[in-house]
């Protein structure tokens, strides 16, 4: 087996089938709709996949640690919920200190996560699942229902508004989360992450605090779901709902782009770019005119199939690897 | 293997208490303790408002309740001890309930009850093949089952469907003396599950593959088959679910299984119970446990009429809290997180 | 009773295997010898199932097999004991030695008999530490390693497959077990044996096949041969100097490390002293505490009491990341569980330590990696590439390479070279003896006690979870064996 | 390599394949093309066949009453009737002093609408001192747990049991097990018993369509494109509401371009408004289901640079807003939340012997153009129903998150 063999199907199973998927989605979009593709269309379609981008993003970490977040959904809605509630009662507030306010909130969500997942070892899947009925129950509880406010245009500019009177706001914020992300993943942090997710033992031998990555994670996709429900909010203002079935459509997101649930393999910008393709694949259904009650269908039967392309190929590998990591036992 | 490593010296006393104690684990006691301890805690708080909590008709409410829950539940809890997972039981309740509804009004009873089990077994039978034959983590093998599902019924079912004969309705409501029948069907179903990963070799592999797949399959177990066949014992337990719905409600409903979140709520109910959600350790028997815990907490919620938004708080609290304290138990110096 | 010929098998063009023949008769031990990659893996794996070869025939007493599951194999008689247990932690033994084929009794798995049956095969095995009921996760490695072989006996195998089945085993359970094989082929057994440890294999075997490269060089007879002509055959090469030369004697340097009255749970009254260019050894059985006292001073499992100094500080390190920051490196035992992230390229495994404690003057840029890299002389075939698909042997030089990089005073070291090929070894312990020369503190733990002694300038023994005693360099294997033994207080039993 | 290991590469490969053919060969379709439903007459083009749930006899008679003037006080429309049919309830009459005990089953408060009401009925219920307990037990969507709770509260010594049923159909069995025990007040959704004392509920989904989708035929040029914007199939009062809209267009001749479920997520609407102008160049008109999204819907239009064309939505707070404040042309049909004030009364003259309609039909207000004002109130949370008949309740705003 030469290098490059190897380095070409490590680069497919690595990515490279969502890549596939967001090209053959992208150009199918392009020939249901010629217009797809000019500027003011295409940063449209940016802007909306951008929250969904950006859960990816924050999935990605916590799930490439080994952990699952069920709960960015429960975040989105209720920092849209609490915004407004906010608004409600400080109608004057700034809009930068309501921003930040819940993305300190969505961090300290992600923290408490974290902290009882590290610390209580309980699973992250039971872990989120929980913090998602809490969070959930409890803005409902405190808001008795819906909340009394609603979203000024200021707060609303960053999911909204344009920024030069041609770039959305949105997609800049993307961008920086998107940029921030690789970043991170690059930085001394991120490769002890992965390696965290790959051999939690391996990385708590070599100094890794592990407890502390995997914390620091959920506080991340805490904090990327807050941001998030600024840019949902700001896009569509109030709703009860805005971030019903998030956690799913991020998970899903992340696993499309090859990351493997349980953690070490994978990239984030494969994650990212399996949230686009999401997004691009809702946006095509919406353009092709399917029926809205079998998109669900289709995005299933897409979901699974991308998925066993990957694990297919991975499959192959890993025996390829048992027989190395055999060989070298004997 | 170091962690693993132990001096042996230290060993026999441990050892001969573990041969001595008979088998049910802690968790399975566990969490029976708890649902009685929050049925007492229950008592002391309706009574000190005044309210009785401890009534034949509270405590067959209660039951009643457990039913559709722990039938899925039980169900779940042997995918999940497979090292398995089924987010597709909810959508598949739904179109249980519409399929059974829609043959009875058109068929006869049996041909419905045929009809669901075989759907259900279809539906199990694609998530155990997905899962180990196409390798797709179970995760989003049955979430993508679960899209599939939720478009096949949003694209022919427009509400309500169908009509259940009033005979058939007698499995919903009828009661012998104060217990109601479905009971029995939730525990003959558990009885049956509880021998099956008990005292069967299915079972015995069932555990296995759970634990470690690498090794039951090194030692001859056909793991495939039985990830598969936990699959489809799952499914038909929805089935059963959606059969005693459907027998409850009178009519299919779409949102039969979905309102009620039967895929996260059962699987909270698996790992209340003191199964481990990585698999290979657990039972159906605490996982009925579970199901009884959050039905006690349901009714004395109810009874103090406590705000649902705050039910929810609750529940979140409760869940992983009970999973804290079991992972608290089973934190052993060995203990590998591989 | 065996015969195997012309298996092939390739992996994504890969070709592992071609060509081998082999062949087993009733009653004999058959070694497996060669080094890393030579094949034996494949070969067993084939043998038990786990694969299905491309070309070539499997023929058990004249009938033809080709299995797709390990249950096939098991079938027709093989049974295989894996290196890494394929037991189940938290089911009995009994569960474990009848799993995937229970007993049953009206359909139900009848756990009566199968209780009696592995007592029965237990009592066999003069083995009264366990019982059916026990867990297996409350059992010692060696203890683990008889349940494996009750498993393989309960199946009424004929052809036994023993995958390195010392390579836990301190020398005195090695001992134990090499009387297990024995019983075992008199009762006519036919018994595969792979092992990288000669003296086993000479100790043992009939016939010894070497393979090399997927190919088979050729098959010996244990009595007419002797250990230069096999190793010769493995490597294609004579091998020189097996241990490199020690510093001599030279001026230890200063004080690195030292432990007073240290103990936890497992051990007690630790009091040594580590200086610097000295390579010292820990001997002792399995269980006596050596991988505890490594762990203990890396803070893994820490010190509860005594005091501990690094450097001439007073630290006991709580945890490895405190270990670290002093100075202290630890190669564990457990390389692919603990060692490296297996999925991660060979620089993110070396540069892990370093980026998880960074620490100025230390190298987190790739430029330095490659430097790295080859100082530990690793063979592979990028520096992105993912470690899983390096050898045994260059894992370990990956694992030591990211030791190096966090610039280490004292480098303790848990069986270095367990799985590790000759070659490999070789380099190992070169650079070993280098790094002591640059002035590093050095400990090794290994249950290969020549290579222990080739390599300490002293040696600590270890017994019962105390230093029991320290032995000059070049101590006789004898003279180790009865402090670990506890002098004629033999251990019955302990393993 | 095996054939074994290429099927696992290809059967994903050609799944994939397929599903985006399967997308790709829709293109060929025109526009809305219908979904294969279970049965019903072959659907006008453009709109999709008509639902199974379509009943003429019961359009008509909804189409009917909006025209009937409603008796009872002015003012206060939940206690107002359409052609009522009165019962004797003299049998109901409760017995002795004490105090009354209400009981009430909800389906549950899962979306604004309903915890707007159940606030109106709690409200109601403080009105009236004899009423001493008042139980609710909430099914959280659950029509199993509500069954369990109807059962529950007949077996309690309640008076008089309200319930708002989760399902039509399903609570059937459920409510005449309870009807022979205490006198059952069924409200918003029915059941398919007339066991109940009485059944409240507004003219109902054909009239709420109707007058949404005659808007629209009167505000846009013929042959106009219209969005449909639904929440999520299969929900029955929702199905009725489309299915007179559907009517309704058909006739008219304007073009029904797209029927999309946006499930009640206003950022998917505005996916789903943004992607229907791009695919048909424009829309001259939106008919939404109900109000929860049709704010998005709006900005919508806003962002992607065009006029808000002639909408309808629902008399909820921030729709309300935007209409004033961006002078829309609209109109809000309601599914009005002072419906639930009227089952406490009913159930007050029930225990007293007086006479109830079997079936109460309350007026179904509609919010126009001319009535926004009188309708529209600064100060009210977004997601309040402006159709609550809750402003001279004890404690409005604030209990219902307003400020004054």
């Amino acid at each position: 087996m030469t290098t490059v063999g190897r380095r070409v199907l490590r680069a497919l199973t690595t990515g490279t089938p969502v890549h596939l998927l967001l090209g053959v989605l992208l150009a199918a979009l392009a020939l249901t709709d010629p217009g797809f593709y000019e500027p003011d269309r295409f940063l449209s379609f940016v802007k909306r996949a951008a929250p969904l981008v950006i859960l990816a993003a924050g999935q990605y970490l916590v799930i490439v640690c080994g952990e699952f977040d069920l709960s960015v959904g429960a975040i989105v809605t209720a920092g849209v919920v609490v915004a407004a509630e906010l608004y409600g009662s400080f109608p004057a507030a700034p809009w930068p200190l309501v921003t930040v306010v819940l993305l300190l909130a969505g961090a300290l969500a992600g923290l408490v996560s974290g902290l009882i997942t590290t610390l209580l070892r309980v699973p992250s899947f039971i872990t989120t699942l929980g913090m998602m009925l809490i969070l959930e129950g409890a803005v409902f509880f405190w808001t008795g229902g819906s909340p009394h406010g609603s979203l000024p245009p200021e707060f609303r500019r960053l999911g909204r508004g344009t920024a030069f009177g041609w770039l959305p706001w949105a997609v800049l914020a993307c961008l920086v989360a998107g940029l921030v992300a690789v970043r991170l993943m690059r930085s001394d942090f991120g490769r002890t992450l992965l390696a965290t997710g790959d051999s939690e033992r391996a990385a708590a031998l070599a100094g890794v605090r592990v407890a502390r990555a995997r914390t620091i994670a959920f506080v991340l996709s805490g904090g990327a779901a807050a941001l998030a429900a600024v840019l949902v909010g700001g896009f569509s203002g109030v709703s009860a709902q805005a971030g019903r079935g998030y956690e799913f459509e991020a998970i899903t997101a992340v696993v499309l782009g090859g990351v493997v649930l349980g953690g070490g393999r994978g990239s984030v910008v494969a994650a990212m770019a399996g949230a686009f393709s999401l997004q691009a694949l809702f946006t095509l259904l919406n353009l092709q005119g399917v029926s809205g009650a079998l998109e669900s269908t289709v995005q299933g039967v897409i979901v699974i199939a991308a998925v066993a392309l990957g694990a297919a190929d991975w499959s192959r590998l890993r025996r390829r690897g048992t027989e190395s990591t055999g060989a070298k036992a004997s | 293997m170091t962690a693993l490593r132990h001096d042996a010296s230290t060993r026999p006393l441990a050892e001969a208490l573990r041969t001595a104690r008979p088998r049910p684990t802690g968790p399975v006691a566990g969490v029976w303790l708890a649902a009685l301890a929050v049925t007492v805690a229950g008592w002391i708080a309706v009574a000190a408002r005044g309210g009785d909590f401890l009534t034949v008709t509270n405590a067959v409410t209660i039951l009643q309740n457990c039913v559709a829950l722990g039938l899925v539940a039980v169900g779940q809890s042997v995918v999940v001890l497979s090292g398995s997972l089924d987010l597709s039981v909810a959508y598949l309740i739904s179109l249980g309930t519409l399929v059974a509804a829609e043959t009875m009004e058109s068929g006869s009873v049996l041909v419905a009850v045929v009809a669901v089990l075989a759907l259900c077994a279809a539906v199990g039978l694609a998530n155990g093949l997905i899962v180990t034959g196409l390798k797709v983590n179970a995760f989003i093998a049955t979430l993508g089952t679960a899209f599939i599902l939720r478009g096949w019924i949003e694209d022919n079912y427009t509400g309500p469907a169908g009509k259940v004969p009033a005979s058939f309705q007698h499995l919903g409501y009828d009661r012998i003396g104060p217990v109601p029948v479905s009971l029995f069907l939730l525990l003959a179903i558990t009885a049956a599950l509880w021998l099956t990963t008990r005292r069967t070799r299915l079972g015995h592999h069932m555990y296995a593959t759970g634990g470690d797949e690498h090794a039951a399959r090194l030692s001859g177990v056909r793991t495939r088959r039985t990830v598969v066949t936990a699959h489809l014992l799952c499914s038909l337990c929805a089935g059963a679910a959606a059969l005693f719905l459907a027998a409850r409600l009178g009519a299919g409903a779409p949102w039969a299984g979905t309102e009620a979140r039967y895929d996260l709520e059962s699987i909270a109910a698996v790992v209340l119970g003191g199964t481990a959600l990585a698999g290979g350790r657990g039972g159906v028997a605490g996982t009925l446990g579970g199901v009884l815990v959050l039905a006690v907490l349901d009714s004395v919620f109810n009874q103090l009429s406590v705000d649902p938004f705050f039910k929810n708080v609750v529940r979140g609290v409760v869940i992983i809290a009970a999973v804290a304290l079991y992972a608290r138990g089973r934190r052993t110096p060995q203990e590998r997180t591989a | 009773m065996l015969t195997m010929q012309g298996v092939s098998k390739s992996f994504l063009g890969v070709r592992v295997l071609e060509g081998v023949g082999l062949d087993l008769e009733a009653g004999e031990v058959h070694a497996l010898v060669g080094e890393n990659g030579a094949g034996k893996s494949t070969l067993m794996k084939i043998l038990a199932g786990e694969h299905s070869p491309d070309a070539g025939t499997l023929t058990i007493d004249g009938t033809v097999h080709s299995f797709s599951h390990p249950a096939q194999a098991q079938a027709a008689g093989i049974g295989i004991i894996h290196q890494e247990f394929a037991l189940l932690e938290h089911r009995t033994v009994a569960e474990n030695v009848f799993l995937g084929r229970e007993p049953t009794r009206y359909g139900l798995v009848d756990r009566r008999t199968m209780e009696r049956r592995t007592a029965e095969l237990l009592a066999e095995l003069d083995e009264t530490g366990i019982t059916p009921r026990t867990s297996v996760h409350e059992l010692s490695v060696a203890r683990r390693q008889t349940v494996e072989i009750v498993k393989a006996l309960a199946s009424d195998v004929r052809i036994l497959v023993m995958d390195e089945p010392t390579a836990a085993l301190a020398d005195h359970e090695v001992d134990r077990l090499c009387a297990l094989v024995r019983r075992l082929t008199a009762r006519g057994l036919g018994i595969l044996y792979v092992s990288h440890r000669l003296r086993e294999v000479f100790d043992l075997s009939r016939r010894i096949t070497v393979l090399k490269d997927g190919r088979r060089v050729t098959t010996l007879v244990t009595r007419d041969t002797d250990a230069d002509t096999v190793v010769r055959a493995m490597v294609g090469r004579e091998l020189g100097a097996y241990y490199p030369p020690r510093a001599g004697p030279q001026e230890p340097g200063e004080v690195r490390l030292t432990v007073h009255g240290g103990g936890n749970s497992r051990i007690s009254g630790i009091d040594l002293a580590l200086r610097a260019g000295e390579v010292v050894g820990v001997a002792g059985l399995q269980g006596s505490g050596r991988s505890c006292l490594a762990r203990a001073l890396f803070g893994a499992d820490p010190f509860t009491t005594g005091t501990m100094t690094v450097g001439g500080e007073e630290l006991r390190p709580a945890r490895p990341r405190e270990a670290v920051r002093a100075g202290i490196a630890l190669v564990t035992e457990d390389r692919k569980g603990e060692g490296l992230a297996l999925h991660q390229s060979v620089t993110d495994n070396a540069l892990l330590v370093t980026r998880a404690v960074p620490a100025r003057g230390r190298p987190s840029v790739r430029r330095e990696v490659t430097a790295l890299l080859e100082r530990v002389r690793l063979h592979a075939h990028g520096a992105d590439q993912q470690v899983q698909y390096l050898s045994g042997g260059n894992q370990q030089k990956v694992v030591i390479a990211k030791w190096l990089a966090a610039r280490p005073r004292v480098l303790l070291f848990d069986e270095p070279t367990r799985g590790v090929d000759v070659g490999a070894k070789a380099a190992i312990h070169t650079l070993v003896r280098e790094l002591a020369r640059e002035g590093l503190a050095v400990l090794i733990i290994s249950s290969e006690l020549p290579e222990l002694i080739g390599m300490s300038d002293r040696i600590l023994v270890m017994s019962e979870g105390r230093l029991a005693g320290e032995l000059p360099a070049g101590a006789t294997e004898e003279a180790v064996m009865r402090v670990a033994t506890g002098g004629d207080r033999a251990r019955e039993g302990a393993a | 390599m095996s054939t074994r290991k290429f099927t696992h590469v290809l059967a994903p490969v050609a799944a994939l394949l397929g599903a985006v053919l399967l997308v790709g060969c829709t293109s060929d379709t025109p526009p809305g093309a219908p979904a294969a439903g279970p049965s019903g007459s072959p659907g006008e083009p453009g709109s999709g066949e008509q639902s199974k749930f379509f009943d003429r006899a019961e359009y008509e008679r909804q189409l009917g009453l909006a025209e009937v003037t409603p008796q009872g006080p002015a003012g206060k429309p939940w206690e107002q009737m359409l052609r009522p049919k009165l019962v004797d309830t003299a049998r109901y009459r409760k017995k002795g002093g004490g105090g009354i005990r209400l009981c009430f089953s909800n389906a549950g408060v899962f979306n604004p609408w309903r915890q707007v009401g159940l606030k109106n009925m709690r409200a109601e219920a403080a009105l009236h001192k004899e009423i001493t307990a008042f139980t609710v037990l909430d099914a959280q969507g659950k029509d199993d747990k509500q069954i369990s709770d109807i059962q529950e509260l007949a077996g309690q010594d309640c008076d008089a049991l309200i319930v708002s049923p989760n399902t039509t159909a399903t609570l059937t069995p459920a409510v005449e097990q309870a009807c022979g025990k205490v006198p059952v007040i069924v409200f918003d959704r029915g059941v398919e018993t007339d066991c109940a004392v009485t059944f409240i509920n507004p003219i109902g989904g054909y009239g709420y369509g109707a007058v949404a989708a005659d808007f629209l035929v009167g505000k846009v040029k013929p042959k106009g494109k219209i969005l449909a914007l639904r929440i999520s199939p299969g929900v029955d009062v929702l199905e009725t509401r489309w299915s007179a809209a559907k009517l309704a267009f058909d006739r008219s001749g304007l073009d029904v371009v797209d029927v999309k479920f946006t499930d009640g997520d206003p950022a998917r609407t505005k996916a789903i408004v943004t992607d229907a102008l791009t695919r048909n160049g424009d829309i001259d008109g939106v008919w939404m289901d109900s109000g929860a999204t049709s704010v998005a819907a709006v900005e919508a239009f806003e962002d992607a640079g065009r006029d808000v064309p002639p909408i309808t939505g629902e008399d909820q707070q921030d729709f309300l807003q935007v209409w004033k404040e961006k002078k829309l042309t609209a109109i809000a049909p309601s599914y009005p939340t002072f419906q639930w004030r009227t089952p406490v009364i009913a159930a007050l003259r029930i225990l007293k012997g007086q006479q109830v309609p079997k079936e109460w039909k309350l007026p179904q207000p509609t919010v126009t153009q001319d009535t926004l004002d009188q309708y529209y109130r600064p100060g009210m949370p977004p997601l309040h129903y402006a159709m609550c008949g809750c402003e001279n309740l004890p404690g409005f705003p604030q209990k219902w998150g307003g400020e004054k």
